[in-house]
């Protein structure tokens, strides 16, 4: 059970990692403001999710469990404002 | 382990005296207002009564008094202790502040059409938050709290220097602000490594603990370089005129008279009393030398300036230089040691008086006259006799004639120079005596000459006379008994009683 | 064996590039940026350190409101035409300066590489001391901060008040009295308005959160009182809250409370405790988590006063 | 190396940029940031001074962690008053420099 789980988490955050290197190298990669800030938002929330999700079988305690979701609802709440002002202050700067 | 410190009897009273001006700044506060000059001008009686209890407990017993806070002993709690020199700065200070409070009621009044005015409310503040924080560096026992007074005193002196807002007045305290945070972060580093070093912050822990290490070297050093830099001792002394000349002149008389003694004080405390157990000769050695540049220095800078408050700025510069000579003359157990102590003490006390006395005039005059270039002074000392009467015994005390405190602090520091051999230190005293003649002479010479001027505003006579009772003190200090340098060396560590 | 070490060494590589950026970068709004990156980095430096208290301070202080600070003063002077050019010194004066810069830092290198073995600590003696004057308190540092050193604690909310008062008075006398200005343009931005009404109520619980277990965990006063002040500027940044007036009378009892507070128990100390700042040891946690609830208050109320600067002279909308 | 030792060292070299920075920037702006970085150099020592100080079933000395954070705060203050003394000298004379010499006001009020 325990080496399923530790599996399952080594699994989980790989993913997880994997997501952000991509997001990163789209960062460094893309072209224009508006497509980086895609690979950002779109591949680190999935990278950052699958993170918190191979640790919650590593948690303390049930409550420790639903912080790591708790934090993760809060990275996704504030990207997903983040890059609608940064998409915004794009529109209006190319006018 | 060695026995933890206890409270004395009184040790309460230096608790009351730090909470005083700290409620002061919160009742001014809240209700914004007329209440905060109300508050300020009633509190400083109670804070003057205060400080003459701890001097008098003090005499009495003939030893520090100490207040273990929260009964938490050092290491691990702070203690405040009150000794000759804490004890005598207490009062010059609660002196210098209700002076200025008086003198600045004509001018921070708030005005009858409003409620609340910024510099009113901006001034009343700032002015007991300065008391308040010089109040802990005087009696403060721990390096660390040492450091939190001393940005209590920066974010208190820095807006007064702005307090009406022209832009020089904003570019100089800018500058102020930089200087102060640099040398507050050195400070700190420093305080960082004697923690490393030592696991204590305590003072008379330190002294017992130090030993002349690299890293505790290297720990005075930044802590010295921090001081100095908020001292204004040449050559980081740059920040000091603008900020002091453009001040309105009760903010000016605080800040030259009290606040620059404030971080002079702590680097007294730094090698007096944390590091007497070290060799510091070569130390000494050399802020004696900063100290004789910068009265040279300050002296020379002030025999060119135009305005007589930058005069009386660069002045300051000069008058902090001797400060500094004490360094050379104080150091160690010997026979002289004492004198140069007395002396270095008594310039602190002389010029504190002296300066706030000449900077409430110098406010007076630019208000009278609509302007203080010293050129246009023609006859200004007939229109304005008493204020005129002040600024010469001031300058008196500064050039060091008798009888006046800065006779005395120079002529001890001259027989105390002479008496260690090293003859030449009498050199700096001499010339900066003689150079303060000339500036001195060059504002007074027109002033006294005939001329017509037409005052735009006759000065209030309790303003004048305020100045003019600062500045009997300055040349009261002159007559000062034995008795009372015997008291500056209460509690004062020799380098012979340590283990 | 172990990565750790490698990632420690690679982050310090990191901090000490992006430190260099801020120093070096061309323009001042790059620099600006660089800093605020660079504070975030620092908090991981102090989890490595085991400093959770610091590093939640360091993220929320050093990194969070005080990049918004600077980013904003950047934005303002990147905005104004007529800034002079700058004065570039010269190479010797450049040379000069490296010199001493690399002679301070080496010196404190060769500080840090002789301090004494064993180190000196206090940490035994907080340990010891945890059953009388920190009583009740699991978080070593929280009772270092309320108890045996309580009064730098005091100290330093007075500071802030100072500087509440100082950032004041720079405003000019027409504005006085008057609000600081609005904290973005005049139109509310949707995404905005729904990140503040969304974030708030949880950030202010994750904040008192914070404060609460201060007590026993990481977190404590300072760093629940950043969040909700974090919370209120972003109302603020959303329009759906105004800076308020500067003679506000509830803003001015905001502010003084925890110092307030602080100075009052401190006084009846002397009188329940036999000594100024002292507490009763059966009654410690609750007076100090007392003392905690009204600086949470003052420090939720400072930190935006500061970012918001000045009362402006726009008459109020 | 232990990590604690490396983030002291790391430390002085930040005091050392800082220093470099806040003698040579002419804009007060680049000036405070620079002060920031001396700062945080600061707050690194004594963070491995806590850290040495480990002991008694502390993995830290918690007095000077402490300090660190009333450090941060003092220094947060200490920014924000700075940025607010920079713009309004900057509204104020369209010129952001600290030479004194160099002060032109809008109004040419002669200095009293």
């Amino acid at each position: 059970m325990i080496t399923l789980l530790n599996c399952f988490s080594i699994a989980a955050i790989s993913a997880g990692a994997f997501f952000f290197f991509t997001g990163t190298v789209g960062l460094l990669r893309f072209p224009d403001p508006l497509t980086r800030l895609h690979a950002l938002t779109k591949a680190d929330n999935l990278g950052l999710g699958l993170v918190a999700l191979g640790l919650m079988p590593r948690a303390e305690s049930t409550l420790s469990a639903f912080k790591l979701i708790v934090i993760w609802l809060l990275v996704l709440l504030s990207s997903a404002s983040t890059a609608q002002l940064i998409g915004r202050a794009l529109r209006r700067g190319r006018k | 382990m060695a026995e933890l410190e206890t409270t004395t009897p009184g040790g309460y009273l230096l608790v009351l005296a730090i909470l005083l001006p700290l409620a002061g700044i919160m009742l001014s506060f809240i209700p914004g207002g007329r209440a905060a000059e109300r508050v300020a001008l009633c509190s400083t009686p109670f804070g003057f009564a205060l400080a003459c209890a701890v001097a008098f407990l003090v005499a009495r017993t003939r030893k520090p008094i100490v207040y273990t806070i929260g009964g938490l002993p050092p290491p691990l709690g702070i203690a405040l202790r009150a000794d000759g020199i804490s004890a005598v700065m207490l009062i010059a200070a609660a002196v210098i502040v209700s002076a200025a409070a008086l003198y600045a009621r004509a001018k921070f009044a708030t005005p009858e059409s409003v409620r609340e005015s910024r510099s009113s409310l901006t001034f009343w503040i700032m002015l007991q938050a300065i008391w308040a924080a010089l109040t802990i560096i005087f009696v403060g026992g721990d390096l660390f709290n040492l450091y939190v007074a001393l940005e209590l005193l920066t974010f208190a002196a820095v807006p007064l220097v702005c307090i009406d807002g022209r832009p020089e007045t904003l570019a100089a305290a800018l500058r102020y602000l930089l200087f102060a945070l640099f040398g507050s972060i050195s400070y700190l580093l420093g305080v960082a490594l004697f923690y490393g070093a030592n696991g204590t912050l305590d003072i008379p822990l330190l002294a017992q603990r130090v030993q002349a290490t690299p890293v505790v070297w290297t720990a005075a050093a930044l802590m010295t370089a921090g001081l100095l830099a908020k001292t204004a001792l040449f050559p980081v002394h740059l920040w000091l005129p603008p900020a002091h000349a453009n001040a309105p002149a009760a903010a000016s008389a605080v800040l030259s008279g009290l606040v620059v003694k404030g971080s002079f004080f702590l680097t007294l405390r730094l090698w007096f009393y944390v590091l007497p157990a070290l060799p510091t000769d070569k130390v000494a050695t050399i802020l004696g030398w900063l100290g004789s540049a910068a009265v040279i220095a300050g002296s020379i800078l002030a025999l060119r300036q135009a305005r007589l408050k930058l005069l009386i700025a660069y002045s300051t510069v000069a008058q902090i230089g001797y400060l500094f000579l004490i360094f050379p003359l104080a150091a160690g157990s010997q026979a002289w040691s004492g004198t140069g102590w007395s002396a270095g003490l008594m310039q602190v006390l002389a010029h504190a008086f002296a300066k706030a006395a000449m900077f409430f005039s110098a406010g007076l005059l630019a208000e009278a006259l609509g302007h203080d270039q010293i050129a246009r002074l023609g006859g200004a000392a007939r229109a304005l006799p008493l204020t005129f009467l002040t600024i010469t015994l001031g300058a008196l005390s500064l050039m060091g004639l008798p009888p006046s405190g800065g006779f005395s602090a120079k002529w001890m520091m001259l027989q105390a120079s002479i008496a260690s051999g090293h003859w030449l230190w009498t050199l700096p005293i001499l010339a900066g005596s003689l150079l303060a003649a000339g500036y001195v002479y060059r504002i007074l010479v027109p002033a006294f000459s005939d001329g017509q001027v037409s005052l735009e505003l006759q000065p209030k006579r309790i303003q004048e006379a305020i100045a003019f009772a600062l500045t009997t003190i300055a040349i009261a200090l002159g007559f000062a008994p034995q008795a009372f340098f015997d008291f500056l060396e209460i509690g004062r560590p020799m380098p012979s009683a340590l283990p | 064996m172990s990565l750790l070490p490698y990632l420690d060494i690679g982050l310090a590589v990191l901090i000490v590039a992006v430190a260099i950026w801020t120093i070096a970068a061309p323009d001042l709004f790059a620099a600006v940026v660089g800093y605020v990156a660079y504070g975030l980095l620092l908090a991981f430096v102090w989890i490595r350190l085991y400093a959770p208290d610091v590093a939640l301070t360091e993220a929320a202080v050093g990194g969070g409101v005080t990049g918004v600070v600077l980013i904003t003063a950047g934005k303002r002077l990147g905005a104004l035409k007529n800034i002079a050019p700058e004065v570039q010194p010269g190479l010797p004066f450049k040379i000069l300066t490296g010199v001493l810069a690399a002679l301070v830092a080496s010196a404190v290198c060769g500080a840090i590489l002789m301090l004494p073995e064993p180190p000196p600590s206090l940490a035994p003696e907080a340990a010891a001391a945890a059953s009388g004057a920190g009583a009740g308190l699991g978080n070593p540092i929280t009772a270092v901060l309320m108890s045996y050193r309580s009064f730098d604690t005091m100290l330093e909310k007075i500071v802030l008040i100072l500087a509440v008062i100082g950032v004041w008075s720079v405003s000019t006398d027409k504005a006085w009295g008057g609000a600081p200005p609005p904290f973005r343009q005049p139109k509310p931005y949707a995404p905005m308005v729904f990140l503040a009404q969304l974030l708030a109520p949880v950030g202010i619980l994750i904040g008192i959160h914070i404060f609460w277990t201060g007590a026993n965990a990481p977190g404590g006063a300072f760093q629940g009182g950043a969040l909700l002040a974090a919370m209120w500027m972003i109302t603020m940044m959303a329009r759906l809250l105004e800076p308020p007036r500067v003679d506000a009378q509830w803003l001015r009892l905001a502010l003084v409370a925890g110092p307030a507070v602080f100075l009052i128990t401190g006084l009846t100390g002397e009188f329940v405790a036999g000594s100024f700042f002292a507490y009763p040891p059966s009654l410690a946690k609750p007076i100090i988590l007392f003392i905690e609830a009204f600086m949470l208050l003052s420090i939720a109320a400072a930190l935006p006063m500061l970012v918001a600067g000045p009362p402006s002279e726009r008459p109020d909308q | 190396m232990t990590p604690s030792v490396l983030a002291g060292l790391v430390g002085a070299v930040l005091v050392g940029l800082g220093l470099y920075g806040l003698i040579l920037h002419p804009h007060p702006l680049r000036k405070l940031l620079a002060f920031n970085l001396i700062g945080s150099g600061v707050f690194l020592i004594f963070g491995i001074v806590a850290r040495r100080g480990a002991g008694a079933g502390l993995r830290f000395d918690p007095v000077p962690q402490a300090m660190v954070i009333t450090g941060i705060v003092v220094a947060f203050a200490a920014s924000a008053l700075a940025v607010a003394l920079i713009l309004r000298l900057s509204a104020e004379t369209s010129r952001v420099t600290l030479d004194p010499d160099a002060r032109k006001s809008r109004n040419g009020e002669d200095a009293k």
